[in-house]
């Protein structure tokens, strides 16, 4: 047991971090022409050419062979810079096209020959994904493949398929929604949950992207509260903004302690892994938006001011929070409620 | 202690009922831009027109000159018509005009107290600057005494509605040799005097309510100082504690977004379990828990107008603008809650997430929390500094 | 309308404060020989001679001719020196006696010649108070009368109907509680809420003693956070203490405002007196408990032991809030739920 | 990054899950009084003699010389095992024994170590004073050297279990001239000695866990001194970080608490409902909450003991005591917010009652709340004083 990150780990995530600090600043934002995947879309050969895509993917399906270690490491650092959902969709794509043995399809996926957005299924039906359904595409492109998920497992299809229409931007005007309606889903590969839990893993990497937001606006906070004066002394001196930027401190930590131990615990399938899911969720989520909502307040006016950088985490960290589902399903998790029955772990 | 109003209250409620019924404007209100100015201005005309601008304002200035309690009525009413916010008469109405009253020539009361009540002029309120924010007294701004002027050379920032104003309230540091709170000056400035460039910013809400303001030996006749030179201070902290008071008028808008959003969780299923989120225990208390805190606010708001008509101060003015700044907040924030799952695209959250995000300024502007925090600990409990 | 208290209520609020400042302070209770209404039993005559008993009653059925104002100013004080609810009972009580057409007993109950303490029912049946039952007397004698309640009224028993033993202490030790068990009432005295909602009145008078908690806790971390010394400064100069005690006031002063603007409404019956008297219920015990705790923290290690007052307001905070009866209640009178049918006040 | 434990730490818990439960006391511990302390030393003695006592102790001062994450395994284990806490013997085992091992002579470590480990003494902590809470450098209690003696005059306060404890680590002012966190001196005292008094004080939950101690000319041998005369502050700082990491231990209790009270919602009915509590909204989010909340607790306990193991210093232990303060206080709350209807008279509900009382001391011994947070910001974060 061991929740600390090795040094071959730490290098991996200082590269994905300093190349996303040149190319992909979370600040490229303020500009209209990088939003909607656009950065990420011109860089994407280059992003699939690090192996970002299938980082945790076995090697004998293509990937590189990493493990879900690496993977919330890679997804971390893509939520501090406020990276497209397209990497995560990317990811999750190949390793659907993999497990459903369309190796060729996974392999234009992880080369980057292939993009893929998210569809999002605000309430997925029980015949997923077979029946109808309705979806919102966050930065699709015309080509691009569509994965979406319900518990039951994880989809790809071609977007083709929906009737789709631009949407009014709603929380976060960074990322472009479409909404896209289909009668009948024709997935062009499918890996149920029983086969392998992508639907959890999907969880995980969100958890990891919150964390990074959480974790982004508590440095922003601590950084301003160091330099900023008001009365003579730095705000940070303060108790009421010392004491905030603590809390920041304290619910980042611990939500990444508990999004590392559920992607240890999902990948080696430990029995309890779903409550774990759920419970980084709870932390993460709540962690992102509460950071963001203190480092708006320790900013002040400035923070008021959509020229900071800060008002864009708060934003993202509401749409990211969407896609993990009904929050239900994550209590009944935490609390191991099954069929009215209640099913502690043993203690 | 009574809550029953007077006859003459009653009656005084009923004809502001009925007018207001009548003459609310009907077209939505431009949140954004000057066709902001062009309709906030209309409607104080049409009140003035009407005889109801300016009612607790002495009769002296032109003002109906009813005591606290009849304007407390008027914003109750106002609020239930739906007739729009003050907007960007609101420092002209709430600040510069009863801060021209207590401190203002004779001149320069004959000049803006009409324009002021006849919807004629918009004024901003020219106070925080980039390195003085929370702490106001350390504001930089220059402002140089040469033959009948005062040259002013510096920057503002957070100045609601600078772009569409015509005057504003600036605070100006006229002797840096003084203490920090000697050596201010307020002058009214022309915001059309050469020099001065305004910039808009644009919020986390993306519309453009506030600006920087910069000044570039900007000339201002020194008949537009209002009360003494170099004793802004004392004048600028009476605006203040008006603007604290100034909170009784959120306790109706506030009401109405409370029961939009109770109203939401009635009409809306929960899909978990096929009954109205309203029935669902934890939506329930919590909007149950607002409601409470709601009528607290309302509570609070009577009593700060009871202390007002009595002449007695007290502590609950300073906790009633802190209040309403957290409530609102957190009212907003469950609202963006109840629409969560939706809020990915626009559609029919996008008002729930445009309140929400403006309500994030509610605990900043015009005073931090931990500001307001500051103050009643110091002023209201006596702790010490 | 005016709700800051005339002259003459503040002069009536001063006498009640100095009586109990002299006779009745809350240090008593550090000393068991004071606790379980000992010491109200032994002023009982001199209480009723005060005339608090009949404060808020009219005069034509012997009380002394004020309103709902004076009682919540009397109970507010009640509260800040935790004077036993035996008080409370016995106002209540003589109202139910004299609003039942027993005027002798009304007589006996306000000169103090018949001791009347509250009988809690925590789950009272449709059928009350004619079905079977079970209570919790508080501070009991065996001559008292015990006064009960549910939504549809308020009644006056013997507490020989009652099968009785005492009680370990639950959360607040300084009362004495007694349990008790019938299979039927039979009330000496019945007062429907059809005739007069006295349940709400008794509402509104706990709410008013929860605010005299609120109060006391606060003032005392007030007191205390400016002397105090560490680090060579007051500690009501830190920002967390001192942010600490503005919440506090912040949140007793609008309990006020609200418990008396409920009385008021109570009072005159408007038609909406329902849902404020749930709001200072709210409130009231919201502010007294959150306050009572601040006032143990801000006291640190002094605050923990039972040498300080804190706790004893902390514990009976708990204990009043107890006698609102559940909870949901109150929440359904805020949103004006009735049969599954949202009723809004008209805007 | 790895969850798994090696084979070596999965047997070492497999033998300590058998032992434990062969050897666990059946007999409910006293929790106030002499009984408290005779019982924690018999399970001391206990674990002793099985060649338990000291897991993370080195061999060389007659500990199991294991990692620390096997000392996290037997917590754990004893934790499931529903063991007694370490209670009166906390003081002993996580701050006296290992501030003796890095700063004791080589006669106190022989005397002492072997006492603590076979459970034949009891240590009390006599850092706090009145005047010298959060503030512990303002202690004044005098210490004079005097021939071989210290002689100690003053008072301390909170002192856990001094009542029925041996030993005390006592801080005092050996040198008031130097600055505050100088002229300090650590010295080991006997509780027994002529001169001591000790007043237990009853808490708000009944018990009588602290102490006040007060000193008239105590004369304590100049060989008691743990490190040198006058460099007791960086003594008693490294004692205290220890304390903080301390609270790997406690995430095992707060599951079984947690549990607890999930299975009391779910064996109660709400009678508004008719169902489970556990399936009242409200309740089961708020359960959920802390059910995470605990998971994430764990984890950073799992985080703490990986970087212990690694040898490089990380922030997550100052985070780590404050969140189970918190956390542990909340879950109380919660159980009395539940309990709530019941708790007017004792019965069922006492105990909860008594745990719930008991949490307040979380947010205040050992430091309070808001010092700890003032480290945070300050030590981990970098923040400005």
């Amino acid at each position: 047991m061991n929740l600390l990150p090795t040094a071959e780990q730490l290098h991996i995530r200082d590269s994905i971090s300093n190349f996303l600090s040149a190319e992909l600043p979370a600040t490229r934002l303020h500009k209209a022409a990088f939003a909607h995947g656009a950065a990420e879309r011109r860089l994407w050969a280059q992003i699939a050419e690090l192996g970002w895509l299938g980082l945790g993917i076995a090697e004998e399906v293509g990937g590189v062979g990493y493990g879900t270690a690496e993977d919330i490491l890679l997804f971390r650092e893509c939520g501090r810079q406020l990276v497209s959902p397209m990497v995560l969709a990317g990811r999750l794509g190949a390793e659907v096209a993999a497990r459903s043995g369309n190796r060729d399809l996974a392999d234009r996926i992880l080369t980057g020959a292939q993009p893929v957005v998210l569809a999002h299924i605000a309430r997925p039906g029980a015949g997923f994904p077979s029946g109808a359904a309705s979806v919102q595409l966050i930065d699709a492109a015309p080509d691009d493949l569509a994965l979406a998920w319900s518990p039951s497992g994880m989809a790809l299809c071609n977007l083709a398929d929906f009737a789709t229409q631009a949407q009014a931007p709603g929380i976060d005007p960074t990322l472009g929604i479409t909404t896209g309606r289909t009668e009948r889903f024709r997935p062009v590969a499918w890996c149920p949950s029983v086969t392998a839990p992508l639907p959890a893993l999907a969880s995980i990497l969100l958890s990891a992207m919150l964390v990074g937001i959480a974790e982004a606006t508590r440095d922003m906070a601590v950084n301003y509260a160091s330099f900023r004066e008001q009365f003579g002394r730095k705000i940070g001196s303060f108790q009421a903004i010392a004491h905030y930027c603590a809390n920041m401190a304290m619910s980042a930590e611990v939500a990444w302690a508990e999004t590392a131990y559920a992607g240890l615990a999902w990948q080696g399938r430990a029995g309890d892994y779903a409550s774990h899911v759920a419970a980084s969720r709870l932390l993460a989520s709540t962690a992102a938006l509460e950071n963001a909502r203190l480092c708006i307040q320790v900013h002040g006016g400035m923070g008021y001011s959509s020229e900071c950088d800060a008002h864009l985490f708060l934003k993202r960290g509401h749409a990211l929070a969407v896609l993990f589902g009904p929050m239900r399903e994550a209590w009944s998790a935490l609390l191991s409620l099954n069929d009215n029955i209640l099913n502690l772990a043993a203690e | 202690m009574h809550l029953e109003f007077t006859a003459e209250e009653n009656a005084f409620r009923a004809t502001a009922r009925e007018w207001l019924v009548a003459n609310v404007p009907r077209d939505k209100r431009p949140d954004d831009g000057p066709g902001t100015r062009e309709f906030d201005l209309a409607w104080q005309r049409r009140q003035y027109e009407a005889g109801w601008a300016g009612i607790n304002w002495p009769k002296a200035h032109g003002g109906v000159g009813l005591p606290s309690v009849h304007h407390m009525i008027w914003l109750e009413e106002a609020g239930r018509a739906g007739a729009p916010p003050m907007g960007t008469l609101s420092v002209a109405l709430s600040h510069a005009g009863p801060t021209l009253m207590a401190f203002g020539t004779d001149a320069q009361k004959a000049f803006h107290l009409p324009r002021i009540l006849q919807g004629a002029s918009v004024w901003c309120q020219g106070f925080s600057e980039p390195g003085a924010g929370s702490d106001l007294a350390g504001l930089k701004t220059r402002g140089v005494v040469e033959d009948n002027c005062i040259v002013v050379t510096g920057q503002k920032v957070w100045t609601s509605h600078a772009h569409v104003a015509d005057y504003q309230e600036l605070l100006v540091r006229t002797d840096s040799s003084a203490g920090r709170h000697a050596g201010i000056t307020w002058i009214i400035c022309d915001m059309k005097a050469p020099g001065i460039t305004v910039r808009p910013i644009r919020t986390i809400a993306g519309n453009h309510h506030y600006c920087e303001v910069f000044y570039d030996e900007v000339r201002i006749p020194i008949e537009n100082v209002v009360g003494a030179i170099n004793d802004g201070w004392r004048v600028a902290m009476s605006t203040l504690s008006i603007e604290r008071a100034g909170g009784v008028a959120g306790h109706m808008a506030l009401e109405k977004e409370l029961n939009r959003l109770i109203r939401f969780a009635d009409d809306n299923i929960d899909d978990a379990t096929g009954e109205p989120l309203l029935r669902d225990s934890r939506i329930m208390s919590e909007l149950a828990e607002l409601k409470a805190k709601f009528a607290g606010l309302r509570a609070l708001a009577y009593t700060v107008v009871s202390r007002e008509e009595s002449g007695v101060p007290g502590p609950e003015s300073s906790l009633l603008a802190l209040y309403y700044a957290e409530l609102l907040q957190r009212t907003q924030r469950l609202s963006m809650q109840l629409l969560s799952s939706d809020c990915l695209g626009g559609g029919s959250a996008q008002d729930a997430i445009d309140r929400y995000l403006q309500s994030f300024s509610n605990t900043i502007m015009g005073g931090t929390s931990e500001i307001r925090r500051n103050i009643v600990a110091q002023r209201v409990l006596g702790l010490p500094r």
